[in-house]
């Protein structure tokens, strides 16, 4: 917890903003958010760390999906992660996003998250404990440090790969593509 | 210059128009805007010079003057130039429109007829010109057939009380002093006894009191506004209305003279107290009721009325920045009320005459000028600072708080944020918002609008930046009126009660501006995005399945809509039901068969003789 | 001297601005039994979004919040801070009535532009409790001039110092009353939080506000936070000898706001505007009444 | 009391079979065409809540049986109080193949949403049903999912697996 180290905020002003004011978007994907409520309260408080729910996902860096993905909630989350502003992180919350988890062999849920958003870190467990939150949010903080923690840039790279799966999934998409599908690679 | 010439420019402009239009639009239009730039350079030109022209027509051995002093050119200028951009805006609006030749003549002759008024020396060519504005006016109101028939009677009746009112006045005056000469008049009638001056004022007040549409006689107003071709309102409000103003002025501070109209009528109910409370109520019940309305011009229209308070206001309290903020207030309204109806018109133009707030949104992306211009008019309807309406209310507001009335002073500021309110809900609802599908492909305006729209916005801008140039004529009909001069500098007023500096807060503004559009220039550019894709839960905004502007303030009207029927309106519908009824009773009379009114003659006849003899009055 | 003042009065509002941000945020943490945030959150959220590339819907979007974070910046050059008072001979009273208007406009202007259904919701519920809270408002500030006998908030402050605090002085007790009845509404704190309400309408007209306009749109509340408490020390406190003992009565002022803050709910907006309109405006009302006696 | 609704019923209707597997819970199973009219009947015996319609798929019989529950709302006066606590389970067997009924709307209008249900997830088509559109699958299913022919491995295998994933696809390309 390097916060109140002067010369890192001088050095690196952005990763460090980044680290210490994780605004998540407050998006109940799925039967995971029932471990969110006691993380942000008094007993375990997230605030400590400057991780707090926001309203919108224009005000947040921190998308968490939590809990198993529904094909039709997919589509909200694909369209909540393209508002978001650039340099944003998801965090697959739960086994479900991981590999399907205990729904593997659903017709409804979809298996890998990150073959539709790219996701930078991941917490095991089947409702994992609001702890295993704190370390995923530690781990996030190496990653940033070590500039890692780059889904964004992966998107934005691959978005023609990204929205060739969505599409291959939806059929035809209502939103239009986030980047011109053109020259995104 | 001569002020002859200026009128016979005026009047027969507006003839040859009509004539030319006969031949062709393109040379009426190109005519029309001439005569208007003649008028507005001419009248220019007479700044600053008192000449009096004297003209003997056989007509009950009156002599008709005419004269220009400060007052009467403040007025000419604004209702000149004003004239002018809606000549100009008209031009496009009425492209498509029939009866063009009509609608031109009519409005280059009530220009002339408000010159008339402004230049008129004495009391009958005063009464001719305000009767020719009524009559051209009542025309073009009901030039769009329909309901602006029904608007254009109840204005024209309306009208017509106010000139019986007026021409009781002239005659009074004329029976007392057998001449109608403003100039000798003011200086026999300060000799009369106050009791005559009451009712001199009274009368007259009443004539100016419904043309300027004081609060219990302002009924005609928002459906003459509503009706009339959008140009028309937009003349009609700017200064038609405000001749009142000019009649008010004319007969409290020159006619009666400023001091004795301040202690006219017993004690506490003092003649300008009773209008002053009447301008506030003015200012307050309107603007609330502007609210309410869904329809653009409506709701400028019920504005049009709550404004007209504040100069009432302004003028009745007496001071010398009472009557400084109430004819600034005047030139201002008349700049940004203009403004709004020709933003409102540009809309109405590209949007097939749709004025229904509730259907309208979003037009920002496809009318730039015309939502600059509509954000101006609304700032300088508020009265935010750096804007002309921020410079006569300030005026208006620090004589009321210094010389001791809080309630008037409360009144008129809780008329400012109930402006901002409806004021907000019109441009919220035309410009920001929702873009509705069936405006996907509206057009910009054409240049021919967007030229006043420009200009207008440059003079709210400039007035209320340097409000001092405006304010040194004003100062000098202060002067005029035997008022203490204000120390008038550059941008406001210098006085050790509280000076107002506009150079101040336009520095600081602009320099607060750079700074945070520096500190806004930190972070990365932001990505542009379609107007319509917005957070709305991770599902799509639904496309005019809903229009959230709505009802925009639906908490506010379930608390005041119960306390704002309008009471005045309901009495002079009754009113006019009974004279109705009335006069049908009446009519059955004339029968027709002569046998009748033999009848009649003959019993009228007996009972006379009747009366003879049993009382022999004779 | 005059040109220090204009630098230095913003910064130092800016500084105690963001200050009372992190200690509100600190105070409600430890209200209800949590640790939280260092003083210094604000201060990292603003340089994360700043780091942030956010959305624009266009024009009026960018220009609305600038202009509303110059009207505040512009209001504090108004407002006396102890003995610092940079432009105080241009308008008094009057302009800080009408400067405190540009803040909430400029954001009205861009959110509307965003044409997202929370934000007009927002926009409209905004200026309701604008109008709901500026009857009383106004009513204490009539009173007060009419008091005095001036319109320049300096000349206030000054007659204040000579004799007791507007509070304390009886006939204004009233109208104090009635000022402190209304601040949570005019700093839009949690009983009025009504137009930035997260869970409602997803924090009103911010709802579309992305990193850089996120960080203005706090710097911007950070702003009116302090301009709110300003005003009611300089009418009702009787200002400051210097910036110090100002800063003081701020805070004592802004943590009895906070435990106000802490201890309600959020109100509707029917009902807050009904509160709004009843209490505060009889008692300032009652206020201006006496005033009038007195003086005739 | 429930004997005398079992007499009433058999009295009443000819080929119906009334069995009260517990206290307080009555199975009646009828054929399809009567279905309309015994649910009126019961509706108009004070059973006016139609608490859920589901389905059974009887593969090996190659049926799909209807099964319809029906309560009674809480009344004040006495004559009431039992049969506020008895359930009716009505049950219809109709063909898989040819997977036809009629909606139960006219009788029970909150019928709606779980004819859609099973409209969407069995493929029962029931007409006279206003608004038969999907309630909550997004995609579209050749055999509708809660069959039991429905291979639900197989499907994610051919639908979900082979979406690659995004890092493989970019090194081979």
């Amino acid at each position: 917890m390097d916060r109140n180290q002067l010369t890192k905020w001088l050095k690196t002003p952005v990763k460090m903003g980044h680290k210490y004011s994780l605004h998540a978007v407050y998006f109940c994907t799925g039967c995971g958010i029932i471990e969110v409520p006691p993380v942000i309260t008094a007993r375990w408080d997230a605030e400590r760390f400057g991780v707090i729910p926001v309203a919108t996902p224009r005000q947040a860096n921190l998308f968490l999906i939590t809990g198993y993905v529904s094909v039709k909630t997919l589509k909200a989350i694909i369209r909540t992660y393209e508002q978001m502003p650039e340099p944003k992180f998801t965090v697959g919350f739960g086994s479900c996003p991981v590999n399907g988890g205990m729904y593997w062999d659903s017709y409804n849920t979809i298996k890998h998250l990150d073959k539709y958003i790219p996701v930078d870190g991941w917490i095991a467990g089947c409702m994992p404990r609001p702890e295993a939150i704190f370390v995923a949010v530690v781990h996030l903080w190496t990653l940033i440090d070590k500039d890692m923690a780059d889904g964004y840039k992966r998107y934005r790279k691959d978005y023609k790969a990204y929205r060739a799966n969505q599409e291959q999934l939806f059929g035809t998409l209502e939103w239009p593509p986030l980047f011109p599908i053109g020259e995104s690679k | 210059m001569s002020l002859d010439l200026l009128l016979i420019v005026a009047f027969s402009g507006a003839l040859l128009t009509y004539v030319f239009g006969k031949i062709s639009s393109k040379m009426r239009n190109a005519f029309g805007v001439v005569v208007s730039l003649a008028l507005v350079v001419m009248v220019a030109l007479l700044y600053g010079q008192t000449e009096e022209k004297i003209f003997y027509f056989g007509f009950l051995n009156l002599p008709l003057i005419l004269r220009t002093n400060m007052l009467a050119w403040f007025f000419a200028i604004s209702v000149s130039a004003l004239g002018l951009l809606c000549i100009v805006f008209s031009l496009s609006y009425m492209k498509g429109r029939e009866r063009g030749d009509f609608y031109y003549l009519m409005m280059l002759l009530i220009n002339g007829a408000m010159l008339g008024i402004v230049f008129s020396g004495d009391l009958v060519s005063f009464f001719i010109f305000w009767e020719v504005m009524s009559w051209s006016t009542f025309l073009l109101i009901s030039y769009n057939r329909g309901k602006a028939l029904f608007a254009g009677m109840k204005y024209i009746i309306m009208s017509i009380l106010g000139s019986v009112a007026m021409l009781i006045g002239m005659l009074s005056l004329y029976a007392t002093y057998d001449t109608l000469n403003i100039v000798t008049l003011s200086t026999l009638i300060s000799s009369a006894s106050s009791g005559y001056l009451l009712f001199l004022s009274i009368i007259f007040c009443i004539a100016f009191a419904i043309k300027n549409a004081v609060m219990p006689l302002h009924t005609w107003l928002p459906e003459a506004y509503a009706e009339a071709p959008s140009p028309f309102t937009a003349v009609l409000s700017g200064m038609l209305t405000r001749m009142g103003m000019y009649g008010f002025l004319l007969i409290m501070y020159v006619m009666v003279g400023a001091a004795r109209v301040l202690n006219l009528g017993p004690g506490l109910f003092k003649f300008n107290y009773i209008l002053a409370w009447l301008g506030a109520v003015t200012i307050v019940i309107p603007t609330f009721i502007a609210m309410l309305q869904n329809d653009a011009k409506m709701l400028l229209a019920w504005h049009g009325i709550g404004q007209g308070g504040y100069m009432v206001l302004g003028i009745a309290f007496g001071t010398s920045l009472g009557v400084a903020g109430g004819i600034f207030h005047t030139l201002n309204h008349a700049i940004y009320i203009v403004l709004l109806f020709l933003s409102v018109a540009a809309v109405q133009y590209r949007t097939h005459g749709e004025r229904d707030l509730n259907s309208l949104g979003g037009l920002i992306k496809k009318m730039p000028i015309a939502f600059i211009g509509g954000l101006l008019g609304i700032s300088g309807l508020i009265g935010v600072p750096l804007t002309n309406g921020f410079a006569s209310k300030w005026l208006i507001y620090k004589t009321l708080i210094l010389e001791g009335s809080p309630f008037l002073a409360f009144a008129a500021l809780i008329g400012t944020w109930g402006t901002i309110l409806s004021v907000f809900k019109f441009l919220h609802n035309m410009f920001l918002g929702q873009l509705p599908e069936k405006y996907q492909d509206v057009k910009k305006s054409p240049f021919s609008m967007q030229l006043p729209i420009i200009i207008l916005s440059f003079a709210i801008l400039l007035f209320g930046i340097l409000p001092g140039i405006p304010l040194k004529v004003i100062n000098a009909i202060g002067v005029s009126f035997g008022f203490e001069s204000l120390n008038v500098t550059f941008w406001g007023i210098a006085s050790d009660t509280g000076a107002l500096n506009t150079i101040n807060i336009f520095a600081a503004v602009l320099v607060g501006c750079l700074v945070v559009a520096l500190l806004f220039k930190i972070g990365p550019k932001a990505t542009p995005i379609a107007q319509d894709d917005n957070y709305a839960a991770g599902a799509p905004v639904p496309k005019d399945k809903y229009h959230y502007t709505v009802d925009f303030y639906n908490p506010l009207y379930r608390m005041i809509t119960p306390y704002l029927k309008d009471f005045i309106d309901a009495f002079y519908m009754k009113l006019a039901g009974w004279t109705q009824s009335l006069s049908n009773g009446v009519r059955r009379i004339y029968t027709g068969y002569v046998g009748h009114y033999v009848m009649y003659i003959v019993l009228f006849l007996a009972s006379l003789i009747f009366i003879q003899l049993k009382w022999s009055p004779w | 001297m005059h040109v220090v003042e204009i630098i230095v009065s913003p910064l130092l509002a800016l500084i105690i601005g963001i200050f009372f941000l992190g200690l509100s945020r600190k105070i409600m943490a430890r209200i209800h039994w949590r640790y939280g945030p260092p003083i210094t959150q604000p201060v990292i959220d603003v340089i994360r979004l700043f780091s942030q590339k956010a959305f624009s819907h266009g024009m009026m979007f960018n220009l609305g919040i600038i202009l509303s974070l110059a009207g505040s910046f512009v209001l504090i050059l108004f407002l006396p801070m102890g003995n610092i008072c940079p432009l105080s001979n241009s308008g008094g009273m009057l302009v800080i009535l009408y400067v405190m208007l540009l803040a909430p406009l400029g954001i009205a202007l861009s959110g509307g532009e965003a044409a997202n259904p929370n934000v007009s919701i927002g926009i409209s519920r905004k200026l309701i409790i604008a109008l709901g809270y500026e009857v009383p408002l106004l009513l204490v500030l009539l009173t007060i001039m009419t008091r005095y006998h001036t319109i320049s908030i300096v000349e206030i402050v000054r007659i204040q110092q000579n004799t007791t605090w507007a509070l304390l002085d009886l006939p204004l007790l009233l109208s104090g009353i009635a000022y402190i009845l209304i601040l949570p509404a005019i700093l839009g704190v949690r009983p009025f939080e009504i137009v930035q309400a997260p869970q409602e309408i997803s924090s009103g007209p911010m709802a579309e506000y992305g990193g850089p306009f996120l960080a203005l749109a706090t710097i911007q509340h950070a702003l009116s936070l302090f301009i709110g408490i300003a005003l009611f020390v300089n009418l009702f406190l009787g200002g400051a000898g210097n910036p110090f003992t100002f800063f003081l009565k701020m805070l004592v002022v802004f943590i009895l706001v906070l435990f106000i803050n802490a201890a309600l709910p959020r109100l509707r907006v029917e009902q807050a505007v009904k509160y709004l309109w009843r209490w505060p405006t009889l008692i300032s009302l009652a206020g201006m009444i006496i005033i009038l006696i007195i003086r005739r | 009391m429930n004997d005398s609704l079992k007499e009433q019923l058999t009295s009443v209707f000819t080929d119906v079979k009334v069995f009260i597997p517990e206290e307080d819970r009555i199975v009646i199973t009828v054929e399809k065409e009567a279905v309309l009219s015994v649910l009126s009947f019961l509706k108009n015996h004070g059973y006016s809540h139609l608490g859920l319609i589901s389905c059974v798929d009887w593969i090996e019989e190659k049926k799909l049986e209807l099964v319809y529950i029906l309560s009674a709302y809480m009344q004040e006066d006495e004559s009431y109080h039992d049969k506020e606590r008895t359930t009716i389970i009505l049950k219809t067997k109709i063909s898989r193949e040819k997977s036809e009924f009629l909606s139960v709307t006219p009788i029970f209008v909150n019928a709606e949403p779980y004819e859609r249900e099973i409209h969407e997830l069995y493929g029962i088509h029931f007409d006279g049903h206003n608004r038969l559109t999907p309630l909550f699958l997004e995609r579209k299913y050749e055999t509708p999912p809660f069959r039991k022919d429905f291979d639900t491995r197989k499907y994610v295998q051919d639908v979900f697996d082979n979406i690659p994933f995004v890092e493989k696809k970019a090194e081979n390309k």
